[in-house]
């Protein structure tokens, strides 16, 4: 049995103008020890998609389909026992290091809290218990900081707090959104390769999100490419980069700024912007942004079509992509 | 500060869009409170022409009259109509509101605005006069003022308002402190624009939430201020009505006459309701990020 | 942290000064003087006259500046001239109720205040947020007098669990002066509560959209611990800003409710020790009261500190 | 009430001090005259005087001279003897050069002669037949030597209590002093005065049952403890005339038929129901129904719109007429002011309403330059017809024939004719429309049913415990 | 101006130092200090560009704001086209501002809210004041034109707009004076990458279409390689390293250079990289 299965999850959201279908139709699997990336650009529905998995979704959030977590359906699940799974099987680590923690409770205390909540540690044992993990996230002197407070580490070690505090119970599932988002590259680094290591450590699955795609390169086995609510395209990272079947996928590769790329050269940008979700086509939600649109893009959401072993991709213009891609290659897009 | 003046004010430029009366007539609370408000005005406005009895007109053979058809409210201790009263009384309550108000707003807001816009030993100093007006409390320095210049309306609607300007004031230059802080003023301050310039066109507007929402709660609080001066003999003096007073001598009453005490009670919470409920569909109808709707 | 200190006392002793000529200067401008108020209208005028040699009232004001600030400075606050016995002793008495009845209705108003404040930002936009906003809306519009009679009405008059007013002091204990302050306290914190609910509940709000919020409830806090254990504090600066404000204003600005209550309290006796010309009462109370504003916006400060630890003291 | 050996009592204003002889404060007699501080004479409710500290006395046929026998066996409660000394001690004292005593005028006219241990002689420079009277008050309290400087705090007399405890600006308790001459006279051990001012809080704390009785209770809230059978309700003449004083020296005031007008203007019925709750019987002049002498002259200067404006016109007055009523703080003044206002505005003339403080009335009305059209207050004092011989009183009533009737009303020993000469006086000042006489208040007294012992009327204002019980 | 004045560059930072001081701890301990540059300089010549990066509180915003005259350096100077910044009186500053723009990093922080459009983007000419409304409002379409927006954006509010149309509006308003400098201070760290991209290519055209020279602040290489003619790294508020981007990346001498290139996520999946 995997871990993790989404099937068909649909998220609304009420806005002021309306219903508002942040997440439409996503599913994927995910297994023990796996690790899988979120691509997609600002908006797509990232955040809410790992939200509802961990039942965060602000309260006007309508969640349907089915979310399977070790077997139990999670869509629906009454609060009481959302918070038994939150922070005990599940573990989230967050963009912001500057403001996910609690300004106003020592570190200790917020890496000790998810313990004493769900393995009803006593004060004092979760304070050693949270000493053990700050020492183990690499925080220099954790003995003697275990009183001090966030704004008295840099952002980097505040990352570092947010994983002890989403590893404290030992999750079966580790989700970082965006964790690195807001660091230099030094320190992303730095929080990349523990996280890594991390998992690698405790067998633990993992779910990424990052709109970089080097990040997820060195991250992940295996991504998905959300855009406008849906996942356009999935599979191994390898065989996502190497193939980059879906126009939306190529698009965000071609917008990076390569190291090293000769100077002058324009980036290929993707024009438009990301639709409304109030009012999201009827059809394929890159139509119109997208250089191959015809008109049966706007009619019908594409349906998934596998280019390879475990690689879904949702296009109908495939063939037109591909062989667009074979003339147009060049070495100007290639990354280092 | 900059020897440049403002480019043509901020003109409230939302409300001449062309959106804003539709906009402003589906606000919920905004209609509410303008409705109270506008009644409140009108009631002021209405015992210029006509009240049903002459407020002044004292008939101690009816005093004490429960409702009826000729005194829809009754009558107060020395017989004279109650809604007469609390006609002209609108005049004297708008007045203490609006002015003393007034006073604490333009006063409050312009100390606060200059101690965060020269901050140093200026905003130390400001800060350190409001501490000190603060410990003379509004009933104090009305008592003062009283016993200098004599009891009147006019000493009293002073003295409230010299109560408001130290909360005006450590309430914007709390406010326009983090507006300060800001990138968007730091890019103002970029293109060469004075301290005054900003303070005008940048932090004025943001902070304008606060000063709506707290110039109403003021607002119910110097009404009230009123009439706990008048109870002590100090506010609005006889033969002219005010809530305050009417409550206050009501108050003497409670035990014969409660429904006295409950009419300019009533009149009180409506208007201060009212002016609230405006003030907070006013903060949102004047928040661009709320306003427009695409 | 001495430094912080230290620029608090200098900021006390400059705004003692200038009270102390302020408050000397509009006191000599009130016409009338205690010898005439304390000796009445049929009063012989020789006797009006001794009088005032002997409280010193003939003296020039600088004298009589001179007299009582040297008097401040060597703790002697001189005599009232009304009752004839020390001012501190005055003073300290009552003192002995106001500032616990400040304390109490202050400690009621932030019961109540953030009970309604947080409940209502917890349901925010619900129909439990915007009954208990409109609650506050009318407790804000509540004249206090009017409240205090109320409670009188129903636990004094007809409930008869309370005396309708009057405070004997702390000789009968702690019991009887606590039930003798209750219905004043609750009166006054009525409209200071419902003042505070609503700062509460915007301050509330505000923290509610942080991200901290998001990660302890990813942690598997439930709401209702997320909301008292990590909102709450972080909510705290602005609710005890305003409740320094109101806590000042309770010191001395009670006197209409310690009328309805005939209480002892400073406002009172400042307030009657105006009409008697009893200026050096007066004089002395409102130092004290400048001193206590001071006092209580240090302790607001350090309040700051105690609630956010990225405010140390020294940043003050 | 189960404990009858105690009593609360209600009072509006508190004492600022407990020494009459050094402060002119009502509310100290209402405490210490007779419990705590004794006099030579008593007054009681109906104005008689009887001996009290004195056994008898005597007086001359000059009426200059008074020779007092005094009690025998009292002492002071710091143990010290009361005789003739100490009465000496106290006359000169009130009378003295440093004395702050409101009286000091009638005392330093006084001199006080020891005939032995227990006599008393005291010789007055003029004629006052209401000496015995004067004597009663709380200003005459015979005080002890030592404790002179003290009594403010603790004041130490020969009457039946003692000060227990004085919780400042809320309540002061009165024991029972078990050296009293006279012990098993005084059935409450222990009486508390409680202060409230606030009218509605006076209500309430009756209605509580906070307190038993309240002496002089706020008038407007009397009627719901009338109908009330839990409470009864006294209603006491006094030696009080509230009036409204016009300034005679102002244009066009100085003119009586402006002062007619004035006075024939006012609805003295409508007064009362509007000043003093219908608490009040009408007078026409400057003296009381209860007192000696006393005539009806409210016949004299009627209520008559009518005439008024005549008046007005005859004096050539255009209307409106501006005047303003400077109103001190007391609820008679202020609601007074408010409903006379409404009637003068009825014949033309403009009354601008100005309240003021005691201090700035003191300062500025009554004392200093007299600067006011027309003022109400009520004069508490039981003879002051004297104040009519004053052209420099604050009304400025100047008048040789007033003067003339006075001086023989001083000087005329015989009581028949005495009262005769007064009630000319009376007249001769409705006629000169002095002032405009509104009402002599009557105060209420509402207390718990089974208190006994109230005084019915109030010449002075003093609550005599030694009389009172459950 | 006679032609034989020496070269003066566009902008010249001579020893450029900034402490901070931290509030006393104690009454009698000294003040702490940060020391945020500790003698930075560099020059750009006109219509060529310098980027400066360098990890997170090594002083690059610090270096903006002392270039724009935000703050006051503690020693050092700040040449304009030879005028030193922070000598000028007031108005001769007001002046010299024109030549010089800045774009924020925080797209969303930077834009008054309670402003609309046009008022934003013609603020610094409103600034200088010596324009009319109609003139300002013609110049501000222009500029919202070269950004790419429409003139109908004029009357709308900031947060009608996405991030890279922000960032597009930040950067209006920065040329509406056509400055020879722009100072960008990570101006599209905040974006994604399809974002990021606009905003680069416009600040590209930019720079060929007006001759426009970029302060660049950022600390991802990449942006910085893409639009600049020089780099400077920062180390601890001092330049550790100089030089033409491609140069620099392909022979960084200096260990914090290295380790700030080997810290670059490269965007192939393992198996990518095993193939090569
Ligand atoms: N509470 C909410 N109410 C209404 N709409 C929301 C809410 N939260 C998010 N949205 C909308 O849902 C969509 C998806 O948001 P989401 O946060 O999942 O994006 P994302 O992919 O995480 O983007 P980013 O990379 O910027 O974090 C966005 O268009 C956003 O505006
Ligand atoms: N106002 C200030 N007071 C005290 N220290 C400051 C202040 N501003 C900046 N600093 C300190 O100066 C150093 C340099 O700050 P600066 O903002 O220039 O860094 P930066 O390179 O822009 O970093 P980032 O990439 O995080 O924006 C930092 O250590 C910072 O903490
Ligand atoms: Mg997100
Ligand atoms: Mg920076």
């Amino acid at each position: 049995m995997p871990l993790l299965e989404v099937d068909d999850l649909h998220v609304a959201l009420r806005t002021p103008r309306g219903p508002a279908e942040a997440v439409r139709g996503i599913g994927f699997t995910l297994e023990r020890g796996e690790t899988l990336g979120i691509v997609g650009e600002s908006g797509c529905g990232k955040s809410i998609t790992v939200q509802s998995l961990m039942g965060l979704l602000p309260s006007s959030a309508k969640v349907s389909g089915s979310i399977r977590f070790d077997g139990r359906e999670l869509v629906g699940l009454p609060e009481r026992e959302m918070c038994k799974i939150r922070g005990d099987r599940i573990g989230m680590i967050f963009q912001e290091p500057m403001t996910a923690l609690n300004p106003v409770h020592t570190i200790a205390r917020q890496v000790g809290e998810p313990l004493r909540l769900h393995r009803g540690l006593s004060a004092q044992a979760a304070r050693q218990e949270a000493l053990r993990l700050l020492e183990r996230v690499g925080i220099p002197d954790a003995a003697s900081r275990l009183d001090a407070y966030p704004h008295q580490f840099s952002g980097g070690q505040r990352q570092r707090i947010g994983i002890a505090m989403a590893l404290a119970c030992g999750p079966d599932l580790l989700i970082a959104d965006e964790p690195t988002t807001a660091l230099d590259v030094t320190i992303q680094k730095q929080v990349l390769d523990l996280i890594r290591d991390l998992v690698a450590e405790r067998g633990m699955s993992l779910i990424l999100i990052s709109h970089d795609l080097g990040v997820i390169a060195q991250t992940v086995s295996r991504m998905l490419v959300m855009y406008g609510g849906s996942i356009v395209e999935s599979g191994a990272t390898g065989d996502v980069f190497a193939r980059r079947a879906h126009p939306y996928t190529q698009g965000l590769f071609a917008a990076r700024p390569a190291l090293g790329a000769p100077r002058g050269l324009r980036l290929a940008t993707i024009p438009g912007s990301v639709p409304e979700l109030v009012d999201l086509p009827a059809g394929c939600p890159f139509a119109g942004r997208c250089a191959f649109t015809i008109d049966a893009c706007h009619a019908v959401r594409p349906p998934a079509e596998m280019v390879g072993v475990d690689h879904a991709v949702r296009c109908i213009r495939l063939d037109a992509v591909e062989a667009a891609q074979a003339s147009t290659h060049t070495g100007a897009e290639v990354v280092r | 500060m900059s020897s440049v003046l403002p480019n043509g004010s901020q003109a409230a430029p939302l409300m001449a869009a062309p959106g804003f009366w539709r906009r402003a007539l589906r606000h919920r609370s905004f209609v509410i409170g303008g409705v109270l408000t506008l009644l409140l005005i009108l009631a002021g406005a209405l015992s210029y022409v006509w009240t049903p009895w002459s407020p002044y007109e004292m008939d101690i053979a009816s005093k004490l009259q429960p409702p009826s058809a000729s005194h829809w409210l009754g009558t107060d201790v020395y017989g004279r109509d109650v809604v007469s009263l609390l006609l002209v009384g609108a005049r004297a309550s708008i007045l203490v509101g609006v002015i003393a108000v007034g006073i604490g707003l333009v006063v409050g807001t312009a100390l606060g605005l200059l101690a965060s816009a020269r901050r140093g030993w200026v905003e130390e100093g400001i800060m350190r006069l409001t501490d000190f007006s603060l410990a003379f409390p509004a009933i104090l320095s009305a008592i003062m003022m009283t016993a200098v210049f004599g009891p009147g309306i006019v000493n009293a609607i002073i003295a409230i308002g010299i109560y408001n300007i130290p909360t005006f004031a450590r309430i914007t230059r709390a406010s326009a402190n983090a507006v300060w802080a800001r990138e968007y003023v730091a890019a103002a301050r970029a293109c060469g624009k004075g301290a005054f310039a900003i303070t005008m066109q940048h932090v004025l507007p943001n902070i304008s939430a606060v000063l709506i929402v707290q110039s109403t709660i003021r607002f119910a609080i110097a009404i009230l201020a009123e009439a706990a001066l008048s109870y002590l003999g100090l506010g609005t003096q006889p033969p002219q009505p005010s809530w305050g007073r009417m409550l206050a001598e009501a108050q003497t009453m409670m035990w014969q006459a409660p429904l006295l005490a409950v009419f300019p009670g009533v009149a009180i919470g409506l208007a201060v309701l009212g002016l609230n409920l405006l003030g907070d569909g006013l903060r949102d109808l004047l928040d661009p990020r709320l306003a427009r709707e695409r | 942290m001495s430094l912080f200190l230290f620029k608090r006392i200098l900021t006390l002793v400059a705004t003692l000064i200038a009270t102390s000529v302020i408050v000397f200067l509009v006191l000599e401008i009130l016409p009338g003087n205690a010898a005439q108020m304390l000796m009445g209208a049929d009063a012989s005028p020789d006797a009006v006259a001794a009088l005032a040699t002997k409280l010193g009232l003939d003296q020039p004001a600088w004298t009589r500046y001179w007299h009582w600030v040297a008097g401040l400075l060597t703790g002697d606050l001189g005599n009232s001239y009304a009752y004839g016995s020390p001012v501190s002793e005055l003073v300290l008495e009552r003192l002995s109720l106001t500032i616990p009845l400040a304390v109490m209705a202050m400690g009621l108003t932030t019961v109540l205040a953030l009970i309604v404040g947080v409940t209502a930002a917890a349901r925010h936009n619900k129909l439990g947020d915007v009954g208990l906003m409109g609650l506050a809306q009318v407790g804000v519009a509540i004249p206090n007098f009017w409240f205090a009679i109320l409670l009188i009405l129903l636990f004094s008059v007809k409930l008869q669990w309370f005396s309708a007013g009057g405070f004997d002091g702390w000789g009968e204990g702690v019991g009887a002066g606590i039930k003798a302050l209750l219905l004043p306290a609750l009166s006054l914190a009525v409209v200071q509560a419902a003042i505070l609910a609503r700062i509460t509940r915007s301050a509330v709000l505000e923290v509610m959209r942080e991200d901290f919020v998001r990660t302890a409830r990813a942690k598997g806090v439930s709401q209702r611990a997320v909301l008292w254990g990590h909102v709450l504090r972080n909510a705290m600066i602005p609710v005890v800003t305003v409740m320094g404000l109101q806590f000042s204003e309770l010191l001395a600005g009670t006197i209409v409710v310690e009328n309805v209550f005939s209480l002892p309290g400073l406002g009172k006796l400042i307030f009657q020790s105006i009409s008697n010309r009893d200026l050096i009462v007066v004089r002395n109370c409102v130092m004290l009261l400048a001193a206590m504003v001071v006092i209580v916006n240090f302790i607001v400060d350090v309040l700051y500190a105690a609630i956010d630890p990225r405010l140390k003291a020294s940043d003050l | 009430q189960s404990d009858k050996s105690s009593m609360v009592l209600g009072m509006t204003l508190e004492p600022p001090g407990l020494d009459p002889t050094a402060n002119a404060a009502a509310a100290i007699g209402e405490v210490v005259l007779y419990n705590v501080l004794e006099t030579l004479t008593k007054i009681h409710a109906d104005g008689k005087v009887t001996p009290l500290l004195a056994e008898s006395w005597e007086v001359s046929p000059d009426l200059k001279t008074y020779t007092f026998k005094l009690r025998r066996g009292v002492k002071f409660q710091n143990g010290e003897p009361f005789n003739a000394q100490a009465v000496k001690f106290s006359f000169d004292r009130a009378g003295g050069e440093k004395s702050t005593n409101k009286d000091k005028r009638t005392y330093a006219k006084l001199s006080t002669q020891v005939a032995d241990d227990y006599t008393v002689v005291l010789i007055n420079k003029e004629i006052d037949p209401n000496l015995p009277f004067l004597l009663g008050q709380p200003t005459a309290v015979i005080v002890e030597p030592k404790s002179v400087d003290t009594n403010a705090t603790q004041p130490v007399g020969t009457g039946p209590y003692k000060l227990q405890n004085w919780v400042k600006g809320s309540s002061l308790v009165l024991t029972a002093w078990d050296g009293f001459r006279n012990p098993s006279s005084i059935k409450l051990k222990r009486v508390t005065f409680r202060f409230i001012s606030d009218s509605a809080a006076q209500a309430s704390a009756l209605l509580a049952g906070d307190v038993d009785a309240f002496p002089r209770f706020t008038t407007r809230a009397v009627p719901q403890f009338q109908n009330n059978p839990r409470y009864q309700v006294i209603l006491g003449g006094s030696r009080a005339k509230t009036i409204m004083s016009i300034n005679n020296r102002k244009k066009p005031l100085d003119d009586v038929r402006v002062r007619r007008a004035i006075a024939a203007a006012i609805d003295r019925k409508a007064v009362i129901a509007g000043a003093a709750d219908g608490f009040g019987v009408p007078i026409g002049s400057h003296y009381v129904p209860d007192a000696a002498g006393y005539v009806d002259t409210t016949g004299i200067n009627p209520f008559d719109p009518e005439k008024a404006k005549k008046l007005l016109a005859e004096a050539g007055v255009k209307t409106p007429l501006e005047l303003t009523m400077t109103l001190p703080p007391p609820p008679y003044a202020r609601q007074g002011g408010e409903v006379i206002a409404a009637m003068l505005a009825k014949v033309g003339i403009v009354v601008k309403l100005q309240n003021v403080e005691w201090a700035q009335w003191l300062s500025g009305t009554y004392g200093g330059a007299h600067n006011y059209d027309l003022t109400i207050v009520s004069h508490v004092e039981p003879f002051d017809l004297d104040n009519y011989t004053k052209p420099d009183y604050y009304w400025g009533y100047d008048s040789k024939a007033f003067r003339d009737l006075y001086d023989k009303i001083m000087t005329t020993a015989n009581e028949a004719e005495r009262n005769k000469l007064l009630g000319d006086a009376q007249r001769m000042i409705a006629t000169d429309s002095v002032n405009a006489f509104l009402y002599q208040p009557q105060f209420p007294t509402v207390a718990k049913k089974g208190v006994k012992g109230l005084w019915t009327a109030m010449p002075i204002f003093c609550n005599d415990l030694s009389s009172m019980s459950w | 101006m006679s032609s034989a004045q020496p070269h003066v560059p566009l902008l010249e930072v001579q020893d450029l130092v900034r402490h901070y001081t931290l509030p006393r701890e104690s009454l009698f301990a000294p003040a702490p200090k940060v020391q945020a540059l500790n003698g930075v300089s560099f020059s750009l010549e006109a219509g060529r560009s310098l980027g400066i990066v360098g990890e997170s509180g090594s002083g690059k915003s610090t270096i903006a704001r002392l270039v724009m005259a935000l703050d006051r350096p503690t020693s050092g100077s700040v040449r304009l086209m030879g005028r030193d910044l922070h000598r000028l009186p007031r108005d001769q500053l007001q002046a010299a501002r024109r030549d010089i723009q800045m774009v924020f990093q925080d797209p969303y922080g930077s834009l008054d809210p309670r402003q609309t459009v046009e008022r934003i983007v013609a603020e610094p000419l409103a600034a200088l004041s010596q324009s009319t409304r109609a003139q300002q409002r013609e110049r501000a379409a222009e500029s919202l034109a070269a950004v790419g927006l429409r003139s109908s954006d004029l009357h709308k509010y900031p947060h009608e707009f996405s991030g890279g149309q922000r960032q597009r509006i930040a950067i209006a308003r920065a040329l509406i004076t056509r400055p020879s400098l722009i100072v960008a201070d990570e101006p599209v760290s905040a974006l994604d990458v399809s974002v990021q991209a606009q905003v680069l290519n416009l600040m590209q055209d930019l720079q060929q279409q007006f001759g426009i020279s970029y302060l660049l602040i950022s600390h991802d290489l990449a942006v910085v390689n893409h639009l600049c003619d020089d780099v400077c790294v920062l180390h601890r508020g001092l330049v550790v390293e100089r030089g033409a981007p491609g140069d620099l990346f392909a022979h960084a001498e200096h260990p914090y250079t290295q380790a700030l290139l080997a810290a670059v996520p490269r965007a192939e999946p393992p198996s990518v990289r095993k193939m090569l």
